[in-house]
């Protein structure tokens, strides 16, 4: 959201339009629906429960392939089911879905940043040289 | 300097005097005097005395002639436009009302950044060149312990030297030792090589992280805990370079290096370059292998070559002078074959030397704290002293009396 | 032409100064805040400055003379690094950030003025740790206290160091955090991200690297704690750790760092030069998106600092991102030469300061790229060279850059004028001092003379005993500031509200500002640095004339300058 | 107005003010926190990812010796709690505050069972003689979980801290700022729970 002026931006300005006090509320507004559009379907929960089950679904899936013979196709999947988890949570129960880009960009960026410091270290041989 | 009064120089909006000017200048000059000395001296670096050091030497000539000339032009216009610019006295109009030039970015935007593109390339280009390991080298392990070098040679049946064979060596351990795959060594306090070989050296620290530097030949590597670090050069200049330690260690980091005795004596670490392979078989390699093979019958002789050799960094702390160890952080040991007998009362000279070694906190010589290592006697440990060189070392000590 | 928003009595009286008792209290106002913030570092510099001369005495002979033992030496540069730049240098920025975001960004105090000075209050206490090591054995392994030196071989203060930090680097987190709200939401209506001050965009990009970079520091000093205390050993190798773990994490975090160093400087000189050189900032867009792209390649360089214990193979890839952070920083020293040209140079002592760092850091800058050269670091990697690159870029750079800000702000602050003279004294002691402490450091460093020894080869005498001496010259230096600074609280001159005629909206109202900073809502200028134009003229004639003008009154001020030629 | 124009003529500040700048004020600050929050974890999170490329057996050994039901278990505790923290927002955004409370009791209670079930585990763990400093593996378990654990402590506290607050009739349907803050943490911490039971107990 940006911010908030009883007056119209001055013609240099290059910020965003800012919103109203009025419009802010609005925008909370999808989160009052107790029911959910599924692929043309109404379903009666509200979007959150509906999370919850995918969420359940993928941690159940999750232990039966770690239970398993490991192996690298089981590795690989448990790492994308726990990805599309976590994007799951960030999404919709902590509103990034809906809240400004800015809010995705201060997340993705130390993701991407911790990601390429991890690989890095696990690049750092152990032996002699 | 020379502020004149009258201008009111608090005034806040006000303009300024020349003066200012000329004392700014005058640094500069200073500064550019400072500067012109610094490049044009002749000994910027150490004497060059390795094939990496010249290569790493042109590369730091490159730089320092573009560096120098970015310094300048940035100087230049700095100073050009401090007196051109100036606000003369009582002037409170603004400069021109100018908000930037696209063609004069992009400009210095672009050959900065060719210019970094083409020392990076260069740069590479001598890394590739200083990191080729020669097929053939001069092979030596060293070990960066605190506060004091220790450089390992091998001793196999090939490189015995002329003359001897295994058969004349009469003392049974040495001959087996010899045969079998550990080998024997030899370990001294210096690095001996000789001109136009190129040495490969393999590291490792005894306790923390050392770095192993020989300024004369551009090189350095540092010691990691945990891993075997090597480094290789290829001297070319027979003489003496200091070797120092450039990774932190402890309170005797500034001593882990080569320095020179009262009398003009090489102590502490130091590589020596002889001439010729041979030169450095005769001088060096083949009189150790033969103290080695044949150790003098006498314990305390023993223990005075086992102490020479640097195999335990005593060097560093002790002052010794029959040793001629400098060290000024632990206890004289000039007389120390009288002081053991009477340091604690009712415990025997050799028991205080042996506990002094293996237990260094047990017994503290007043006025020093309890800062020597721990010499173990298991091999797991750090720090490992056989109990034949305790030994031979505390007979050697027990010589030493004033 | 003018037309005024509220009827003009005159000149706006400034507020009552604020009593010394009153910035020893917890305050959620910015602007107490920031001096807070000051003054602590203020004594920080003071007390590293000291060890700085202390480590210059011991160094004046080759022998160890001063200290009882080499260990005593290691606690004392130990000591004067982390001090310099986690009690100086840091703090001291975020002072001035405190200070000044708001104003400029004509807010009445930063988005969360509790969290501000929370964040303030949480460095006291890791100031009095770092200095409580001295009673448990100071820490001993240098400012980047390498393992197992700092684990396994050093004493309790290198535990408190490591807890210090912590406290220090959350301070931080919390007022970058609070500084990117600021910038982000409260800017004033008319103002967009790039009619910012460039001060306010070098805060942003040094807040941005301060959140995602000094958590790598906590989790760092977290390991090295538990090493510490609770017999862990995650950088012990005999125990399955690994040394250059440490060394890696430390590195993406403080390489970083030395950009949270460097870029709040970054804005203060382009807000001096601009303002004292009377001419539009030259290349703003630039400016600005620099200060990103440094703060973004910033996080790619660490492990140049590795180039003698990383695995050969990873270190050209370092040397290449390391040389790139050249061009976006000669972008600025290039455009800060182009504001110069052509304007109307005031020599003031915030200018002189200014010009020194101009000068000054890119000598710094140019060894820094001579050191990412890996064949050429592995020679001076560890000497007085890296000693002399760092003091170039950490004083010439960011000390002048904090010295510039100071004589430019202190009028904002105190109200008062800094005596120009004394100023000039203190700039031409500190530039000599300064050059002749540190350069010839790159000599002895490249004939072979490591640093952090307290002992060293007799023939670097000869200059170190220049170096011991000029160092000395530029301690004294200090005291003229001291001085200068003291005179002013006592008896300088009224500043009045804009004495450099500065078009930021800080100087919009009074010096120093009132509680809520402004009475109304300020507009700023559309352009922050619109020198030469005539309506800044006129808009710099309406703050003169609502907030007044300072002493003395000579006439001169009131005379109309000379329309600019070029309108707007 | 004109360029010279120095202020507006009325007194307005801007900034403080509106409940929505408010909000957008605190969920800025929360996400940079939350940045500087995923590379500390990541820090600890990379240690133990160096061990578990390092030694691959090892990593085996200890799945096999602790069994995943009970940190499943705990995942679904987590999961759910998550849930219903978001459900009670969603009841105070819809007004009904008795149903925040309730939600978040539920929230709460399983918070501190997991806690609990994770004392649980460490205890089980240290049976193996796996400890903090026994041996490589430990440190490098102990250090993400239990700093995990603590995040959880501390998002229980917070979460009782919320009710107490609704309880004495805080927050309104518009007025959700705290409850939204406190969630972007809980779920925060759900989502490194995600991570680490990937990486420390399935891979
Ligand atoms: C304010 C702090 C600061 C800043 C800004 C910098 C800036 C830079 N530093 Fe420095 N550095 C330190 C603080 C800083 N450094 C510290 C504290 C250490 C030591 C840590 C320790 O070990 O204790 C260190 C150490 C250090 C090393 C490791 C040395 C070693 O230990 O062996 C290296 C190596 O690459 C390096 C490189 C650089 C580079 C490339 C820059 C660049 O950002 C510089 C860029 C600037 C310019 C280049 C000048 C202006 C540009 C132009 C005029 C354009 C034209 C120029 C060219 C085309 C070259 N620095
Ligand atoms: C911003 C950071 C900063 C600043 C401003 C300084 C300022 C100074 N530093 Fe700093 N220095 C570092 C950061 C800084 N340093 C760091 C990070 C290290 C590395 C540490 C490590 O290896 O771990 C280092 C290391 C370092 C060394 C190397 C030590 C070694 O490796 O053995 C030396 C040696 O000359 C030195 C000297 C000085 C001097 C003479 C000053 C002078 O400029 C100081 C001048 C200022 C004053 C003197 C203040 C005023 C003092 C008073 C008013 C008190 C009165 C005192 C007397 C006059 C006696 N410093
Ligand atoms: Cu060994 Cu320094
Ligand atoms: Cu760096």
């Amino acid at each position: 959201m940006a911010q908030v002026h009883e007056h119209a931006p001055a013609a240099f300005t290059d910020k965003a339009i800012p919103g109203t006090e009025k419009e802010a509320v609005d925008a909370a507004a999808p989160h009052n629906h107790d029911v959910t559009v599924i692929m043309g379907r109404t379903l009666p929960f509200p979007v959150y429960t509906v999370v919850f089950g995918i969420l359940a679904a993928i941690t159940i899936v999750e232990v039966i392939i770690s239970e398993l013979p490991e192996g690298t196709i089981g590795n690989i999947l448990l790492i994308v089911l726990s990805l599309i988890k976590a994007v799951l949570v960030v999404a919709f129960y902590m509103h990034l879905r809906e809240e400004s880009p800015l809010y995705t960009a201060i997340l993705v960026v130390p993701v991407v940043l911790v990601v390429i410091a991890t690989l890095f270290l696990t690049s750092v041989p152990l032996g002699n040289y | 300097m020379t502020v004149k009064p009258s201008l009111n120089s608090g005034t806040p909006a006000g303009g300024q005097s020349l003066s200012i000017i000329w004392i700014v200048a005058a640094a500069l000059g200073i500064i550019f005097g400072g500067l012109l000395i610094g490049t044009l001296s002749p000994s910027l670096f150490p004497e060059q005395a390795s094939l990496e050091a010249e290569q790493v030497d042109g590369l730091f000539q490159f730089m320092l002639v573009i560096g120098g000339a970015i310094f300048l032009l940035v100087i230049g216009v700095l100073v050009f436009s401090m007196v051109r610019f100036r606000a003369r006295i009582n002037d409170r109009s603004d400069g021109i009302p100018l908000h930037g030039n696209s063609t004069l970015e992009l400009i210095w935007t672009l050959v900065p950044a060719v210019i970094v593109l083409v020392v990076t390339i260069y740069s590479y280009q001598v890394w590739i060149s200083i990191r080729t390991v020669q097929p053939i080298n001069h092979d030596v392990q060293a070990i960066g312990a605190r506060y004091a070098w220790t450089f390992n040679y091998d001793i196999t049946p090939e490189t015995l030297p002329a003359g001897i064979t295994i058969d004349q060596i009469t003392e049974e351990p040495i001959r087996v030792a010899l045969n079998s795959e550990s080998g024997l060594d030899f370990n001294s306090g210096q690095l001996h090589t000789w001109a136009g070989e190129q040495v490969e050296m393999s590291m490792r620290p005894e306790d923390v992280n050392h770095a192993f530097w020989i300024p004369a030949m551009r090189i350095k590597q540092d010691l990691l805990v945990g891993r075997t670090t090597s480094i290789t050069f290829t001297p070319t200049d027979p003489g003496t370079y200091r070797i120092v330690c450039a990774e932190l260690c402890g309170s005797g980091h500034g001593n882990m290096a080569g320095t020179i005795g009262y009398d003009g004596e090489l102590q502490g670490a130091w590589l020596v370059v002889h001439p010729d392979e041979e030169t450095y078989l005769r001088e060096f390699y083949e009189p150790q292998v033969m103290s080695v093979l044949f150790p003098p019958p006498d314990p305390a002789l023993r223990g005075r070559a086992t102490l020479a050799s640097a195999k335990y960094p005593c060097a560093t702390c002790h002052i010794l002078d029959d040793l001629g160890w400098a060290g000024a952080i632990g206890p004289n040991l000039n007389n120390v074959g009288n002081n053991a007998a009477r340091r604690a009362s009712g415990t025997p000279a050799e028991v205080y030397l042996e506990t002094s070694i293996r237990h260094p906190g047990d017994y503290l010589v007043p006025g020093y704290g309890n800062l020597m290592p721990q010499f173990n006697d298991e091999t797991s440990e750090p720090n490992y002293m056989p109990e034949e060189d305790l030994t031979n070392i505390i007979a050697y000590l027990l010589t030493q009396k004033q | 032409m003018a037309t005024i928003s509220r009827p003009m009595p005159g000149a706006i009286p400034a507020p009552k100064r604020l009593r010394i008792s009153d910035y020893l209290r917890w305050s959620v106002d910015h602007k107490v805040i920031g001096v807070q913030y000051m003054a602590l570092a203020f004594f920080g510099f003071i007390v590293g400055g000291a060890l700085a001369m202390m480590i210059r005495w011991e160094l004046l002979t080759p022998a160890l003379d001063v200290m009882p033992d080499g260990q005593a030496y290691n606690q004392l540069f130990t000591m004067h690094g982390s001090i310099m730049i986690f009690v100086w240098i840091i703090p001291m920025f975020a002072g001035f950030g405190n200070y000044l975001v708001p104003l400029m960004l004509g807010a009445k105090d930063m988005a969360f003025p509790w969290l501000n000075a929370f964040a303030f209050w949480l460095l006291p206490p890791a100031v009095l740790l770092m200095l409580l090591g001295y009673f448990a054995g100071q820490s001993e392994a240098g400012w980047t206290s390498y393992p197992p030196l700092s684990t396994l071989y050093s004493m309790d203060g290198q535990t408190l160091w490591a807890l210090s930090l912590h406290l220090a680097g959350i301070s931080s987190i919390l007022g970058a955090i609070n500084f990117i709200v600021t910038i982000k939401n409260m800017r004033p209506e008319g103002m967009g991200y790039f009619q910012m001050p460039l001060f306010v965009w070098a805060i942003l990009a040094t807040s941005i690297i301060i959140v995602l970079a000094t958590p790598f520091l906590a989790g760092a000093l977290t390991l090295l704690i538990l090493d510490r205390v609770a017999g862990t050993a995650f950088f012990d190798p005999s125990r399955g750790g690994d040394v250059l773990v440490w060394q890696n994490v430390f590195w993406f975090y403080s390489h970083p760092a030395v950009y949270i160093m460097v870029l709040p400087g970054f804005g203060i000189l382009s807000e001096v030069l601009s303002v004292h050189a009377r001419k539009p900032i030259f290349g703003y867009r630039a400016i600005a998106l620099s200060s990103m792209a440094i703060a973004l390649l910033g996080f790619t360089v660490w492990a140049h600092h590795m180039f003698t214990s990383l695995t050969p193979a990873l270190r050209i890839p370092f040397m290449i991102t390391s040389m790139i952070i050249a061009v976006p920083t000669g972008i600025k020293i290039f455009s800060w030469l182009g504001t110069l040209w052509g304007g109307k140079i005031h020599f003031r002592a915030s200018m002189l300061f200014a010009l020194g760092f101009l000068s000054m850091f890119v000598i710094g800058g140019i060894t820094g790229v001579m050191l990412a050269s890996v064949p050429v670091d592995i020679h001076l990697h560890d000497t007085y060279f890296v000693v002399s690159h760092f003091h170039f870029v950490l004083y010439g750079g960011s000390v002048f850059a904090i010295y510039a800000g100071l004589y430019h702000w202190w009028p904002k602050i105190t109200g008062r004028m800094l005596d120009e003279r004394l100023g000039r004294l203190h700039f031409v002691l500190t530039y000599l001092g300064f050059f002749f402490t540190f350069f010839p450091q790159h000599l002895v460093g490249m004939q072979g003379m490591p640093r952090r020894v307290s002992v060293y080869a007799p023939e670097f005498q000869g200059w170190n005993t220049v170096i011991s001496l000029a160092a000395f010259v530029l301690g004294i230096s200090t005291f003229v500031l001291l001085y200068a600074m003291a005179q002013s609280l006592i008896a300088g001159k009224r500043a009045g509200a804009n004495p450099w005629r500065a078009l930021t909206l800080e100087w919009a109202t009074t010096s120093p500002p009132p509680p809520s900073n402004f009475v109304g809502d300020p507009i700023p200028y559309k352009d922050p640095y619109g020198y030469g134009t005539e309506s800044a003229f006129r808009y710099l004639e309406e703050v003169d004339r609502r907030f007044g003008i300072g002493e003395p009154s000579e006439g001169k001020i009131n005379t109309p300058a000379p329309a600019p030629a070029a309108g707007d | 107005m004109t360029d010279t124009t120095l202020d507006h003529a009325h007194d307005d500040s801007h900034g403080h003010g509106s409940i929505a700048q408010q909000a957008d004020n605190w969920k800025t600050a929360f996400w940079l926190y939350l940045a500087s929050e995923v590379v500390i974890f990541s820090v600890l999170i990379a240690m133990f990812v160096l061990y578990r490329l390092e030694f691959p057996a090892r990593i085996k050994e200890v799945h096999e010796a602790a069994g995943v039901l009970l940190v499943a278990i705990n995942t679904f505790l987590l999961l759910t709690s998550s849930w219903a923290m978001v459900m009670g927002l969603h009841q105070m955004r819809k007004g009904d505050r008795a149903g925040l409370i309730r939600w978040f009791s539920i929230m709460c209670a399983l918070g501190a069972l997991f806690v609990g079930l994770q004392y649980v585990e460490y205890q089980t763990l240290a049976n193996e003689g796996i400890t903090l400093y026994s041996d490589s593996f430990g440190m490098r378990f102990y250090a993400p979980t239990a700093f995990h654990g603590f995040h959880v402590i501390v998002g229980v506290l917070w979460g009782l801290l919320v009710i107490n607050h609704a309880r004495k009739g805080g927050y309104s349907a518009e007025r959700t700022i705290g409850i939204e803050v406190f969630g972007l943490y809980w779920h925060f911490v759900d989502v490194v729970w995600i991570v680490l039971f990937t990486v420390i107990y399935l891979i």
